[in-house]
Order: structure tokens, then sequence, then C-alpha cells
């Protein structure tokens, strides 16, 4: 229980630097880069000093009493460190990657400051030890992204913005509404392993079951679970760094992650099941894989189509949640961070294309393989692994959420997963057809960065989704070697099934 | 010599002097000795809420003459939060009052004494232990608060102050009028000696002097649908002076009917009439949103959301009546929270308003383009203290929130929940509708120009305070406990 | 050892590696025809049984070798070698070598895993990267029929993985083992061609080219037949439904395989169309193993060898194929070719009289209809396989020699030699003594001898009467079930949207200015108050 | 009927007319006046209840000295303020109470 400042130092880590970039001049590349940078690898180390720590059964608490019954509270247990480590990894990255995007553009300082904000938010949605903490960062986040989500300032990014608060503000109040009954009839409510609720009097089922509802529809929201998720395909109007940071770690992982907490570690995932909460959430769950995946096949606009596959892919997450069983677990949980590095190397592709070459469209990339090779290379790595086609992370996923679906008895599953890969094929595959296989149509619609030499676009726009990328690829090829996202997240499963595990 | 130095009678005293000395000094170096006195104001505060947290409630005889011929002043733990807020956000106000006037000078000579006198109503007021001295501070603070209305001429705010004075006087005769009925039926205005004999079957005249003084007291906290003067007045003022208007003079109003409710008058109250009260706050809210919502004024805009926010006040009153003892407590301390945490992040909104408007030269929405990229730190001071109101974590604002919506599940009245869960939704439509517009570029023919330093800082003085509120709140509701023990 | 197996997997990838960037592409492209090299050396020299864990892969990968395996890594790697050679000579002119080789090597590297690994994730994993890698091979000529053939293939590849992990995961869980043998049954149908799974094999054989079209045949195909082999419950329950049904899918695929081939123009369709019939009696010889799994320890090795005389007999026939296009249909090439013609027609002496000799053995012990059935069905079948390899024959032998290219003709003959010697020798080789002893009986010669000798009877004959095939388009029922499926998608409504609508704010909120104006005058202003006043008097007095 | 309740009663009587006039008369003056009306009665009422057994209370007769004082403070600011309006419109009427009420959205 040493070291309380740990945790509160990762946040500040981008918190500080997020602050102090507001205030910099537009000139001040430099000091804003190193700013940074330097937050960003500030903050991957102490997540090293805690992963080591909880690997050795070492857990990091920092408590502040806000109000009396009402404490804030930053606890790295395991499943606080995937999802920590998840964003600080990508951030960094995704930092590069602003930086060679938005090389030039207006208003950087207000946007890298909004940026660490939303890394701020994200790393203490992580690390939030009860319901309160985590409602706090939740709605930063909102905050945080709401002004890159309308950076562009555009007719459509501002209305954009506009779907986004709507949606993602009604359900914080729902969240807010669950939350505080919960404090009610519980009082305060840490995250603890097994959850604590089940030691409630059996009258307050009902409540519970009540409380459940509001809780995972103001999660529901964030997570883009159907039918929540309209804010989703329209926020993707935001520049690609914006939307790959969105779509990989932020929000729809805020959302996915609150609803991990919410079912082990507030009720408790043998209470839950107790309460009949988990087949109604497979259901909601199931549907929204299928209709994402619908949806995205009917998506002319390449970030679009990737909006609605993530709609699709982050309820894999709450699907895995939603299977009683260490597997289950496993395989959700590994998801959340499997589709954040797909996800984001979709996003940064998407945004190579349209930088380089003014591509936005499917129906524009045809033979873009043979002109843009590296980049297409990795939209493929991360497109094959969104179908789930070993050895990349995706298929990890699939596979334990199957397994987990026939431990948790719910065979039906598999039939949900089959489907929505096939689908998740039936949109991706088409485009790597058209990419690699199509002869290019002659000129791109709006070609920005000429090839030079090697390069086939700026480098600080190709080695983030390469690295990216090479990650799909390790996360599943090493998927059983020590410290991988799936020997991680069968430690954290471990230690949720501790009392139920034979 | 301990009797010179108490902080009770130096808090009413100081301003008073300092008001004056500004008529005379004028506006430059009365301005300079404003805020040197508001800051050793400040610190008696403190000290004196110190004092309290030490040894609790207590009572001070001016010049040693003592109640009834002379005037006492009593101090308990609501009276050092309300007396913290004021000296907390006067202080900022008073430093960008200073950049405000030097680049907008409009009515800067008269802005300091009224200032003054305001700040010693208010004080007075908070300190004030019988009904009476509570009418004379009422009074001074109306007067006041009209005159600060009326500094900057102009058809607009003088036609506001003109209304404002009518429906400040209307209240002060009602309250005077509940005055005379309690002297009347008690022979005493003295808090102390009253509290003790009014009881539940009190005569008819009790009963009515409660009705008036708090239907006075609604007219002049501008609760819903009693509102009407406070937009014109509010929004036509110049910044300062809005900002001091809705951050703490409504709250004076507001402080006093709690007093009524929960302590003099408390045997007489029922949950009907709390429900009242708490539907006219409900309706407040709502109708205030809506009305900011449609407003192209940026200062009428704010000022709406003072209409609203003061309904969140008002539905501590069914939160807090004829319920178990620990759920009036937590609707207690949401309702103070709401009013301090409204009133720093109110204070820090106009401020931040008022700068925008230096800078654009115009009070339009629509003409804010440009303002995200010029003045960051005044629309993030904007953006913080719309938290605040919105009710996020972690603010004031939502610890105010997250009181009253726990008290209103606890006791079962959940359309308080949707209410405040609607109206949060309502206030973050409005507060976007602002943040929105700033953050467009510049349009062709505007300008944005800088604007001091001074105005940028104090205004985010504000507004940060009103989210570490949020943070530390603990100690402000060990303070508010004091002397609410029994 | 370990090295070895590693550098099987890794020296296919490695070339493919080398093949991406420019600079190193000619390397790339000298190493690709050695790239099977090791998996060969392997098969050769690994002891039996061998195994090598690898936990930090995947999902905790287990490479290694049985009995079963050891055979089928030696003729995939044969194959592919071959195949890779021929394709070195084949493509010499084509400007996208190296994209064929590359997608070459990928599938390549997937299929020698699916023969080395043991545990079901691995094997799910590289299963899965041949399967899509052959896309690339299929495609690789980018004209409509190839596209069309890519897409067919890919559809039932992608619905065959879903089916295959489906099974994978169901079968570790015996509740579930009914569900869990249909999905297997059928996920891997797809790839061995069970009816109704077969339509994209006629496409994708014709579209591939030569050594591409091989692989797919020789090698590929039986990756399929593997899967079967490694994780259906053959020996280990009976599950006469499945049996039975898996049995009847044989037969139809065997007889219908041979009617459709026979309406056949294109010898890649037609070599489709035989090894959709050929893989009729894997289905057969499993379905038994199912049916009555006392059987199946009799039935293995006949499988297995069955398997690699199907392989090598039809990666010959198709470099065979491929030899007559490009240097002319040569006496001398039409002997080679009717060399494995007659292997799969089960002549005697052939490697295939040896396992349709044993086949026929291991079911002769059947349960009651079957063996009957089978006893009269099968030299049918025999006489049906000899009439489609005459037919290849006759269309192989009409075809004019298309061109003469720059292509070095032992590049093309050579492959294709040591393929028709391992035919020649390796199944004999590689027998159990009593099957040769069986087979070397002159019963059993002359049991063999007459469906070859029927069929070229029937075929002079139909010569003479000039009997004209009726002529079905390749993927046969695809074609009606396409049409079908545009109709549907022309008639097909659209997606409704799901989105709020958000008013937006200033019109909706036109009405309350007016109001509010009416709220400022005094009258009502003070009308309100004194209502309020009497209300809190009213209510403050309920109180007494 | 004593002569504290007459008081009482003349001074409610003025408190209603005040009332009256200070919500109903349009004209500024008025208004002010009808205030000081309204004022008066309350001190009438105040003085007039606060006899005890015919003795003379000291408290509220100091009460109303500092009312007036006060009351006189407010006129005065009223009577400045509408003089500033008088000059600024022409008008002794807020915008409200005219016939040719613009919207009173000021």
């Amino acid at each position: 229980m040493s070291d309380p400042w740990l945790p509160a130092l990762v946040v500040l880590s981008s918190l500080l630097p997020g602050l102090i970039i507001f205030f910099l001049a537009e000139s001040r590349i430099r000091l804003r880069t190193t700013l940074n940078l330097t937050g960003a690898l500030v903050k991957l180390g102490f997540i090293g000093v805690m992963l080591w720590g909880v690997q050795n059964g070492r857990e990091y608490v920092f408590r502040h009493t806000v109000l009396p019954g009402l404490d804030l509270v930053l606890h790295a247990d395991a499943l606080a460190l995937l999802f920590v480590s998840l964003s600080a990894v990508l951030w960094l990255f995704t930092t590069l990657y602003a930086i060679g995007y938005l090389e030039g553009a207006p208003n950087r300082s207000r946007f890298f400051g909004f940026f660490s904000l939303c890394v701020t938010a994200t790393v203490g949605v992580a690390m939030a030890g009860n319901l309160f903490t985590f409602f706090l960062f939740y709605e930063l986040l909102t905050l945080a992204t709401y002004p890159l989500v309308v950076h562009r300032g555009t007719d459509k990014a501002l209305r954009a913005g506009h779907v986004y608060l709507a949606y993602t503000l009604a359900g914080g109040a729902l969240l807010l509404i669950g939350t505080v009954w919960l404090y009610g009839l519980a009082g305060q409510v840490d995250f603890v392993h097994g959850g604590s609720l089940s030691a409630l009097p059996p009258e307050a089922a009902g409540q519970l079951q009540l409380i459940f509802l509001l809780l995972i529809a103001g999660l529901g929201v964030k997570a883009a679970l159907v039918p929540l998720h309209g804010w989703l395909p329209m926020a993707m109007v935001a520049p690609a760094p914006v939307s790959a940071l969105l779509h990989a770690v932020a929000v729809v992982k805020a959302g996915a992650f609150g609803i991990v907490r919410v079912v082990y570690e507030v009720y408790g995932i043998e209470f839950a099941q107790s309460l009949a909460l988990l087949l109604p959430l497979a259901i909601a769950a199931s549907i929204t894989i299928i209709w994402g995946s619908l949806r995205a096949l009917f998506q002319d606009d390449l970030k679009k189509r990737l909006a609605y596959s993530t709609v699709s892919q982050v309820s894999y997450i709450v699907l895995g949640v939603a299977l009683f069983g260490p597997l289950g677990t496993m395989g959700g949980l590994v998801h959340l961070v499997h589709q954040g590095i797909m996800k984001i190397t979709l996003f940064f592709c998407a945004g190579n294309y349209a930088e380089t070459l003014g591509i936005h469209k499917v129906s524009e990339m045809d033979g873009v393989g043979r002109r843009m090779p590296w980049t297409t290379l990795a939209f493929s790595l991360g497109a094959l692994g969104m179908i789930g086609v070993p050895p990349l992370a995706g298929f990890v996923s699939k596979w334990y959420l199957g397994v987990g679906a026939l431990e948790a008895g719910m065979p039906w599953v598999l039939a949900v997963l089959a489907a929505s890969s096939l689908l998740n094929a039936a949109y991706f595959l088409p485009i790597l057809h058209r990419a690699w296989f199509k002869p290019a149509s002659g000129s791109w619609p709006d070609e920005k960065i000429p090839q030079r030499g090697r390069w086939e676009t700026a480098p600080l726009l190709l080695i983030p989704p390469l690295a990216t990328a090479a990650a799909t690829l390790a996360t599943g090829l090493f998927a059983g070697a020590a410290f991988s996202p799936l020997s991680w997240a069968e430690l954290i499963a471990v230690r949720e099934y501790l009392a139920w595990i034979p | 010599m301990t009797d010179f130095l108490d902080p009770l009678p130096w808090l009413i005293m100081l301003p008073l002097a300092w008001g004056t000395l500004a008529f005379v000094l004028g506006p430059g170096r009365g301005g300079r000795l404003a805020v040197a006195a508001i800051a050793l104001q400040g610190a008696l505060a403190l000290q004196l809420a110190g004092q309290l947290i030490d040894s609790g409630a207590r009572v001070y005889a001016v010049g040693g003459w003592g109640a009834p011929l002379g005037i006492d002043l009593m101090a308990d733990g609501l009276a050092a939060v309300m007396l913290l807020l004021t000296q907390a956000v006067a202080l900022p106000l008073a430093v960008y009052a200073r950049g405000y006037f030097a680049a907008s000078p409009k009515g800067r000579e008269l802005f300091w004494p009224f200032t003054g006198f305001l700040l010693a109503a208010l004080n007075a007021l908070f300190l004030s232990a019988d009904l009476f001295n509570i009418y004379v501070t009422l009074e001074l603070l109306g007067l006041a608060a009209v005159g600060l209305v009326a500094i900057a001429g102009g058809r607009q705010p003088v036609t506001a102050a003109m209304r404002y004075l009518f429906a400040t006087l209307l209240g002060s005769g009602a309250w005077l009028l509940g005055v005379a009925l309690i002297y009347g039926t008690y022979g005493s205005v003295s808090l102390a000696v009253l509290t003790p004999l009014i009881h539940a079957g009190a005569p008819l005249a009790v009963t009515l002097a409660a009705a008036l003084m708090l239907a006075g007291l609604l007219l002049k906290t501008a609760l819903f649908p009693f509102h009407f003067w406070l937009p014109p007045a509010h929004g036509g003022a110049p910044a300062p002076v809005s900002a001091l208007l809705s951050a703490l003079v409504i709250k004076a109003t507001f402080y006093l009917a709690l007093r009524l409710w929960l302590e003099l008058f408390a045997p007489l109250t029922t949950v009907a009439a709390a429900q009242l009260l708490g539907v006219l706050g409900a309706a407040a809210i709502l109708w205030g949103s809506v009305l900011a919502l449609t407003q192209s004024r940026l200062k009428m805009l704010v000022a709406y959301s003072t209409v609203a926010q003061v309904g969140y006040l008002f539905l501590l009153f069914p939160l807090a009546t004829l319920v178990p003892p620990g759920t009036a407590d937590s609707a207690l301390a949401g309702g103070v929270m709401q009013a301090v945490a409204h009133g720093l992040a109110k204070a820090a909104m106009f401020a931040a308003t008022g700068s925008m408007i230096v800078a654009t030269g115009r009070d339009d929405i629509s003409r804010l383009g440009g303002v995200g990229a010029r003045l960051p730190l005044t629309l993030f001071s904007f953006g913080l203290a719309g938290v605040t109101l919105m009710g996020l974590p972690p603010s004031g604002g939502f610890s105010a929130k997250w009181l009253l919506l726990g008290s209103a599940l606890e006791s079962g009245q959940w359309w308080w929940v949707v209410v405040m869960i609607v109206g949060g939704l309502l206030t973050a439509a409005y507060v976007f509708k602002v943040l929105r517009r700033a953050f467009l570029p510049r349009a062709a023919g505007d300008r944005v120009a800088r604007v001091p330093r001074t105005l940028e800082f104090s205004a985010f003085a504000l507004a940060l305070a009103s989210i570490l509120l949020g943070l530390f709140g603990a100690p402000l509701l060990e303070l508010l406990a004091v002397g609410r023990e029994a | 050892m370990d090295t070895l197996t590693v550098l099987c997997l890794a020296a296919p990838l490695l070339a493919a590696a080398l093949l991406w960037l420019p600079a190193s592409r000619p390397l790339g492209l000298r190493l690709a025809p050695w790239a099977a090299l090791p998996a060969l050396l392997l098969a050769l020299a690994a002891p039996i049984p061998y195994e090598v864990d690898l936990p930090w892969l995947l999902l905790g990968t287990r490479l290694g070798l049985d009995e079963t395996g050891r055979v089928f890594l030696l003729f995939t790697a044969l194959i592919w070698l071959a195949a890779g050679w021929f394709a070195r000579a084949w493509l010499a002119d084509d400007a996208r070598r190296h994209i064929f080789a590359g997608f070459f090597l990928l599938t390549q590297a997937g299929n020698l895993g699916v023969c080395l690994v043991l545990d079901a994730a691995g094997f799910y994993g590289f299963f899965a990267l041949m399967s899509l890698a052959a896309y690339g091979l299929i495609v690789h000529d980018r004209s409509p029929p190839a596209r069309r053939a890519g897409r067919v293939y890919l559809v039932l590849a992608l619905a065959g993985e879903m089916l295959i992990l489906s099974g994978l995961l169901l079968v570790a869980d015996a509740t579930h083992m009914p569900a869990a043998v249909a999905c297997l049954i059928l996920g891997f149908g797809v790839k061995t061609g069970l009816p109704l799974l077969h339509v994209s094999l006629p496409l994708a054989y014709a579209a591939t080219p030569i050594p591409g079209a091989a692989v797919l045949a020789g090698a590929m195909i039986n990756a399929g037949l593997l899967g079967w082999l490694r994780f259906l419950p053959l020996g280990e329950a009976a599950l006469p439904g499945a049996g039975s049904a898996l049995m009847l899918a044989g037969l139809l695929a065997i007889f219908y395989g041979v009617a459709v081939g026979l309406t056949q123009r294109q010898p890649g369709a037609l070599l489709a169309y035989s090894s959709i019939s050929q893989m009729g009696y894997f289905s057969v010889a499993l379905g038994a193993g199912l049916l009555a799994p006392e059987l199946w320890p009799l039935l293995l090795p006949v499988v297995v060898l069955y398997a690699l005389h199907h392989a090598l007999a039809k990666g010959a026939l198709f470099l065979g194929v491929g030899v007559a296009e490009r240097c002319g249909a040569s006496r001398r090439v039409m002997l080679g070719l009717a060399l494995p013609a007659l292997a799969l027609a089960g002549a005697p002496l052939t490697s295939g009289m040896l396992v349709k000799g044993g086949l026929k053995a291991g079911l002769a012990d059947l349960p009651a209809p079957w063996a009957e059935l089978l006893a009269a069905l099968l030299p049918l079948a025999a006489l049906g396989t000899a009439l489609l390899m005459v037919r290849l024959l006759w269309l192989v032998g009409r075809a004019a020699p298309a061109q003469r290219t720059s292509a070095s003709v032992v590049g093309l003959l050579a492959p294709w030699l040591v393929l028709l010697l391992a035919l020649a020798g390796l199944a004999w080789m590689m027998a159990p003594q009593s099957l040769i002893t069986k087979a070397l009986s002159l019963g059993a010669q002359l049991d063999a001898a007459w469906p070859p000798l029927a069929a070229a009877a029937l075929c002079a004959i139909a010569l003479r009467l000039r009997w004209r095939a009726p002529m079905l388009p390749p993927g046969d029922v695809l074609v009606p079930l396409l049409r079908g499926l545009a109709y549907l998608r022309r008639r097909a409504p659209a997606l409704p949207q799901w989105r709020i609508a958000l008013p937006s704010g200033s019109r909706a909120a036109a009405r309350p200015p007016q109001l509010e104006s009416q709220l400022r005058a005094w009258g009502t202003a003070g009308a309100l108050w004194l209502a309020l006043l009497a209300a809190v008097i009213a209510l403050l007095a309920g109180t007494g | 009927m004593s002569a504290a309740l007459l008081y009482a009663l003349a001074g409610a009587a003025l408190f209603a007319i005040g009332l009256a006039g200070l919500l109903l008369q349009p004209h500024l003056l008025r208004k002010i006046l009808a205030f000081n009306i309204l004022g008066s009665g309350v001190f009438l009422i105040l003085v007039g209840l606060g006899q005890r057994d015919g003795t003379i209370d000291p408290v509220p007769q100091a009460m109303v000295l500092t009312g007036i004082v006060v009351a006189i403070a407010a006129t005065a600011l009223a009577l400045a303020l509408a003089r500033q309006l008088l000059d600024l419109t022409g008008q002794m009427r807020l915008p409200e109470d005219r016939p040719d009420a613009e919207p009173a959205d000021d």
C-alpha cells in the first residue's frame, strides 16, 4: 500500500503538460513538442514501475476525501494498468502522429492541450478506484474531447460536436443518477475484486437491477451500445489523430472499461449473474456487434466505415464481460487492448490516405497499395486483425470469447462471433482488394504530400501506424509470452474469480 | 484589547470605511485601497472561521451594549461560510474591476464607494442577530446594488436599476411588515430570543409575518416567477457589478430565507409549503435555462443562467423539511455548497464575459469567433465556470448536486432528481452555445483585442476556486456544521 | 531438429519478407523456389513422434510430427517445391511475378504449418493464413473470371473459417459434440469440396496460374482433410448420424464430381471436379470411421496413403497440363500425363490401385447396408474416374500448343518429372507390407484393370458416334445461386437510420421570450406575488 | 377595539394602498409616493403593535426612526434615478408600463 503518489503522478504527467501547453504561443513548436513527449515518456516510466509492482502483488492507492463519504480514489491494480498502459503507449504514438498530421495547422496549442487533457481523463478513468472517481474522469473526458471533435470548426464538425455532447452528457447524467442511488443504498462503493454489493439484503435486488440498467445505459453511450451509438459515426469528422484516440483508447474504451468495472468490481460477476444481469447484457452486446457491422457494410466514407466497425468491435469487450467465466473475461479484457491497437492503426492509415492523397472514400482507394505500400500494409494488418485472422491480435480475443461463451453456457454467442467476423470480412476485404489488386484510376483526389524517395508520406505520419501494426502482429503472435496483454488479462481474471475458481 | 481585535465588527467597519474613503480618493487610489482592504477582510473572515471551528458559534455585542437597544452580532458556521464566500468573490473581482475600469471607464467613480457599502451591508447581514438589523442591512444592500446597476448610466441600465429598486423596496417593505407583526406578537426582534418562542401553534400574525418575510425574500432573490427584474439589471451593468450582484447579493436574501426556514420558523414549516418552494425552484431551473438558450447577448445569457441556478438553491427546502436528520443535513450542505459554488462560478463567468466583451467590443454571442485563440485563459475560465454550473465533477457545483441528489433519492423525492438532471443538461446546452462560438476562427471584419492580464487572471482565479471547492469541500462542510449540532 | 522445424516455417516467411522491399526483391525471388526444402528435409529426417513446445507463440503453440503428419508434410513439401520451381519458369516473363511469389510463399508457410502444428489455435492460424493468402494466387491474372473466382473462393473460405473456429472451440467440450462435428465437417468441407460447398473449386482451379492450381489441388485441399483427421473424434466415439451423412455426401461427391466434370471444357475445371470426386472417397472413409470407430485403426493408414497418392497425382496432372500448354501436347508429354491419369483411375501397378484396394478392404466390414452399397458403387466410381481422366487427356491432347515461350523447357519439365517419379514410387515405398502383398495379387490386378479399359472403350465409341457432352458452367449450382442473391439485393430494403434528431435550440424556443415579457409587467408580477403570499400563508397555516 | 389595533388596521390599509399604487401606477413619481405610503403603513403598524399595556415601548420608536432614515435614502435614490431616466428617455414610466411598449428586451 505504499507509494500512494504514483497513481497521482501518472495522472499529473499528462495534466500538467496539457495545462502548460494551453498557454503557449502557437509558434513555440519545439517547446510544445518537448513537453508532450516528455510527458508521454515520464508517464510510461511511472507505469513501468507500477506494472512491475502489481505483477509482484502490490497495489498503489491514492485517496483524497472530497466530501464526507465521497472519496477520490486512484487505484492502480492489474485491471487499471491494462488500460493505463494501453492509453499511455498509444498516446505516445498518437502524439507523434498528431505532430506530423497538424504540421502548419492553426490552433495547435489548443489542440495539444485538450489532447493531453483527454489522455489525463482516460488514465483517470482507468485508475478510478470507485464510481465517483470514475464519473469524475468520465465527464472530464467528455469535456476534453468536445473541443477536439469540433477542432476543424466546420458546420459539420460543430453539428457532430453538438450530437456528441447531447449523447454523452445525457449518458453522464444517467450514470450520475445510478451512482448517487448506489451510494445512497450501499455507501461508498469502492472497486474491489469480486464486487461488494452481494452483501446487501435481498430486498435490494430490484433496485440494484434498476441501478445496473442506469449505469450500463450511461456507460453504454460512450461504449456505443446500440441504440446509443449515434454520436460515434458523426464524431469521425474530427482530425485523424483524434478519431484514432477516440475510437481506440479514450472515449469508447472509457465506456467499455466502465462496464467492466461495474460488472466485476461493483456488482461482482457472480452476484451479477445471480441477479440475471449478464444475459441481457450479452444480448445487447450481440445486437450491437451485428448491427454495427451491418451498418459498416454500407458506408463508402472510409472513416465512417471504421466508425461503425468500432461500434461493433467495442461490444466484443462488453460481450466478454457478460460471459460468466474467467475465459470470457480474458477475451473481453484482452480485446480492450487489441481493439485499441488495431483500430488506432486503421485510423492512422485512414488519416494518411486523406492527408497524403486526399482519399476519403473507399471507392477512391483503387490501387493505393502501389502508391503507399507501407501504409496499406499497416492497414491490412489492422483490418485482418479486426476480422480475427490469426495470428493477429483480433484472433486471440475472438478465440477467448468463443471459449468463454462455451464456458458460460451461451453457445449461441459463437454464431454471433462468426457472423460478425464474416461481416467484418465483408466490409474490410473489399477495401484491401481495391488497395492491392485494382489498378489505380490515374490521379488521386488531392495529392498533398508527394513521394519523397523511400517515404511515401511524411515520416511522422508513417512511423506510428507501422509501429501499431507491428504491435497488432506481436500481441497476437506472442500472446502467450509474459507481459503480453493476454497474460496480463489472465492475471486479472484469476484475481477477479479468486472466489469462484475451484 | 482582545475585543478590539475581534474580526466581527471589523468585517463591517472596514468596507464602510474604505467605501467612504474611496469616494474621496477617486477611483485610482480608491481601487488600490479597496483591494488591500478586501484582502484584509478575507484574512479576517478566515480568522473568524478558524475561531468558529475551534470554539463554536458566538455572539458579539457592538460597543458592549447588547440587545435589546444595542446591536448584537452573531456568527455561526453558516454565516462564516457566507462571509468567506463574500470576501473570496470580492477580492478577485476588485482586482478585476481595476483592470476593467481602466479599459472601459464608464461608471468607475462610483463603483468603489458603492462596492464598499455593498460589502459592508453583506457582511453585516450575515452577522446580524436580530430581524430589524437585518432589515437595515437589506435596505443598504438593495440601495447599494441598485446604485451599482445604474453607475454606468445609459438608458437600459437606468431603467433596469429603477425596476430593481422598486422590486427590492417592495421586498424590504414586506420584510419590515413581517418584523412589525413579530414584534407586536413577541415584543422582540432578536433571533436568539424569538427562536424558542415560536412553536407550531403560533398565532396567525406570526404565520402572516413568516409568509410576508419569505415572499419578500423570494422577490429579492429573483426566484421564478419574480426574476423579471434580474436579467436586465445583471445583464446591463458593467461586468464587475454583474458579477457582484449575481454572485453575492441574491445569495444574501437566500441566506435569510434559509435561516428563517430552518431556524426561526422551523416549527411552522410544512411539507406542502416546502414543495411549493421546490416547484418554483424547479420552474426557475427550467425556465431560466431555456431562456438562456434563446439569448443572443452574452451577458443576458449569463444573467438568465443566474435565474436558473437560483432554482437549485430552492430545491433544498423540500429536501430539508420534515425528513430524517441525515438527509436534511446533506440537503443543507448541498444547498449551501451550491450557493458558494455558484457564487464563485458566476463571478468568474461574468468576469470572463466582461473580458470577452471588452476584447470584441460588443455583447453578441454570434461574434465571439476568435476569442478562443486570442483569450484562451478567459475562455478556459468561462469553461471551468460552466463546468461548475453544469454540475460536472470535480467542482463545487458537482459536490452540491451530489449532496442534493443523494438526499432527494434518500427521501424518495425522485422528481427533483429529474429536474436537476434536466437542468444540468440544459446548462450544458447554453454553456456550450458560447464555447462553440468562441472556438471558431475570427470572422472577417471582427476584431478581437487583447485585454489586460489582470482581467484574465482574476477570472481564472475565481473559476479555479469554484473547481477546487469540489476537491476540497470537506472543510467547508465542517465549518458549516458549527453551531448546528444541536 | 528444432532449428529445422522453425526454419520450415521461417524460410517461406523470410523469403516473402525479402520480396516486399524492391532492393531485396531479386534475392527473394531467387530463394523462393527453395523455401519448402527445409520442410522436406524435416519430413524425411524427423524422429517420430517428434514435438516442440513454443508456449510464448500465439496461444501456446505445439509443433511436431506424428506418422500422419509426416506423410502429409512430405507430400506437401514435395508439391510446393516442385510447384515453386515450376512457377519460376512459368512466370519468368510476368511483371507481377514477385507478387505471385509473395502470396505463394505465404500460402506455403500456412500449408506447411498446418502439417506441423499440433494445437487447435495454431492449426486454425496456419489454416487461415493459407486460405487467405491463396486469394492472391487465384486473382493473380486480375481478369474478371479470376476476380470472380477469388470472390467466391473468399466468401466460402471465410465462412469455412468461421465454422472451423466454432468447431474447434466446441470440440473441447463433450456436451457440444454433435454441433462441433457438424461445424468441423462443414468447415473443412469447404476446402475438401463437399457437395454444395464445392462451387469455388472449379472457378479457382481454372483461374489460378498452373503452379498455383497445382498447390491448390495437390497440397491445400489435403489440409482440409488433415483438419478432419486431426479434430474429428475418429475412432473415439460412434456418431452414426454424422458418419452416415458424411458417407452419403462423399458418395454424392464421387458421382456428382464425375458427372459435372465430364461436361467441362477447361482442363483446370475438369481437374477440380475430379478432385471433388476424389475427395468423396475420403468423406466416405471418414464417415465410416465415425460410424464404426472400430474400423478406424485399419482405415487411417490407407486414408493417409490415399492422400499422398491423390496429392501427387493431382499435382503432376496440373503441372503436366501446364507443360502441355507451353510446350505442346507432344507424344512424350501425353505419355507423362497419362501416368498420373492412370494412377487416379486406379490402373494396375499404380499407387491408385494400391490405395483403392486398401480402401475397399477397409470398408468391407461396415455394418449392413453400407458394405453392400459400397461394394456395388465403388467399381462404378472407378469407372467414372477413368472416364474423367480419358476426357482430360482428350481435352489436353486436342488443344493445340498455345504458344512457345522463352521459358526454359527444363524449368517446366524437371519439377514435373520429379512429381511423376514420386507418384510412381513413394506410395509403394510407404505402404505397409500387407497392403502391397494384397495389391500385387492377380485378382486385384484384374479388378483394377477393367475400369480404365472400359473407359477407353466407351470413349472410343463416343468419339466415333460424335457424342457431345452438354456444357455446364464451372461452379454449376453457383450460377443460379448468385442470380438469386443479386435479385434479393435489388429488392432488399435499405437499413433504417437510428439517430436522434436534435431540435435546433433557437427555433424551438421562439415562444418563451413573449411569455417572459408578460412576466415583467408590474401587474402580472404583483398578482403573482400576492398569490404566492396567499399560498404560503395557506400552506404554513396548515400546521396549526 | 383598542387604540393599538386601530393603528395597526390603519397601517395595514396604508400598506395595501401603497402596494396597489406601487404595482398599478405606471408613473414613476406615483410609484415612489406609493412606496412611501407603504412604508408609512408599516411604521404605523410597528408603533401601534409595539405598545404594551399602554406604556410606550422605546424600541419600536427607535426602529421607526431608523426606518424613516432608510426610506428617505431610498426615496432620494429613486428620485435621482427617475430624473435620470427622464433625461435619457423623456419618459416617467418604465418600458413595461408604457402603452407603446416596445419589446421588453432591454
